[in-house]
């Protein structure tokens, strides 16, 4: 199975991981994207995320499919959270399995870089101060 | 002629609301930069993506009637 | 923590996974092989593997350190199991977690390629017409 | 003096044992090439890597009374 999601509650990447088996693959990546303690020197309590729905979820199919093109791959899944998240929180999941491993790490490693780049979610920090503020690096 | 705006991450925070529908004519560019002096947003236009009725968009799409336009700030997904 | 280890029985990676956890941690990269069900052209069983084990020990945490002194990561964990494996059993798992994603995902590569280039594990595939063989590719 | 030999993968199967304690003196070369024409190992020397006492070593590792040598075929696991 391969495909794009965003959910509002917790990642269980145990599951996720589960739906990446198939008998013909013999590598699996995954890739977790963890709520760190800390951001530029300051200190972090926890994040939200805003996604804009509806073009994070083609765009998220977009780059899904950019991978498969590009790495052969047999299962290739992104899940990426959004609301209210604490430090050790799961953010973003990114899991592909693929007969040699080569190809499931390019294609774990493409769809992160890319979704971190190209995809509609925004990501608001609140600092252990009491300050909280959205992130648009440029 | 009206069409529906999305805002979103430190626009939403700046324009006080998610979404806002009013009367536009013009491009895309021409709903921005009315919205932008209106909402005092930091972005200029070659900071923002765009995307119209769900579809990432150019600055000139000619607006029409039901159109759905959102503006997209720098990203910080992952 | 950090670590290799020869284990005979299963591989708990949800357990491995866990014990990746670390609050400065924002990218964690699991890559787990597992057996497939065919090896060059061939239908494939199920697997044995054998290990020289104070040798795979020794090395293997030489190549975590090595892994260790090129890439920044919070923790770097192998395992790999030994014994009598079935199509879809773990055999082999590796994970790290690191403040920045790149690092862990190149240390995760660096273990996984040069634990299979240099570890002194063997591997025998028994095939579905019965036939079974050591691999010693070179 | 006497060295104790480890076996592994096909040549476990080939020596039919997993160890062997055998009288032996010189290199580690010279009780490979005994040891070859014994059992009939398919490999060259520099098909294989060597260990003594644990820690890989070189071919012309002298022989120590109760040195633990084991030939490592080329290997393939992960």
């Amino acid at each position: 199975m391969s495909g794009f999601a965003l959910v509002d509650g917790a990642i269980d990447a145990s599951a996720l991981r589960a739906r990446l088996a198939h008998d013909g693959a013999g590598g699996v990546v995954v890739f977790e994207g963890v709520v760190r303690d800390h951001s530029d020197g300051r200190a972090v309590r926890g994040l939200a995320y805003q996604a804009y729905a509806v073009l994070a979820s083609s765009e998220g199919n977009r780059i899904i499919a950019e991978a498969r093109s590009r790495h052969e791959v047999a299962a290739l899944v992104c899940v990426h959270r959004v609301g209210e998240l604490a430090v050790g929180d799961v953010a973003v999941f990114v899991g592909a399995s693929a007969a040699h491993r080569g190809a499931a790490f390019d294609a774990v490693r493409y769809v992160i870089d890319e979704v971190k780049r190209r995809g509609p979610i925004w990501k608001k920090e609140r600092y252990a101060d009491g300050d909280s503020e959205w992130l648009h690096p440029r | 002629m009206s069409v529906t705006v999305l805002y979103f991450a430190s626009l939403r925070d700046r324009a006080g609301m998610d979404a806002e529908t009013l009367p536009a004519d013009g491009s895309v560019s021409d709903a921005y930069d009315a919205l932008r002096a209106r909402h005092d947003f930091a972005f200029a236009r070659t900071q923002l993506r765009v995307a119209v009725n769900g579809t990432l968009a150019s600055w000139d799409h000619a607006l029409r009637d039901g159109d759905e336009i959102a503006f997209i700030p720098p990203v910080s997904g992952g």
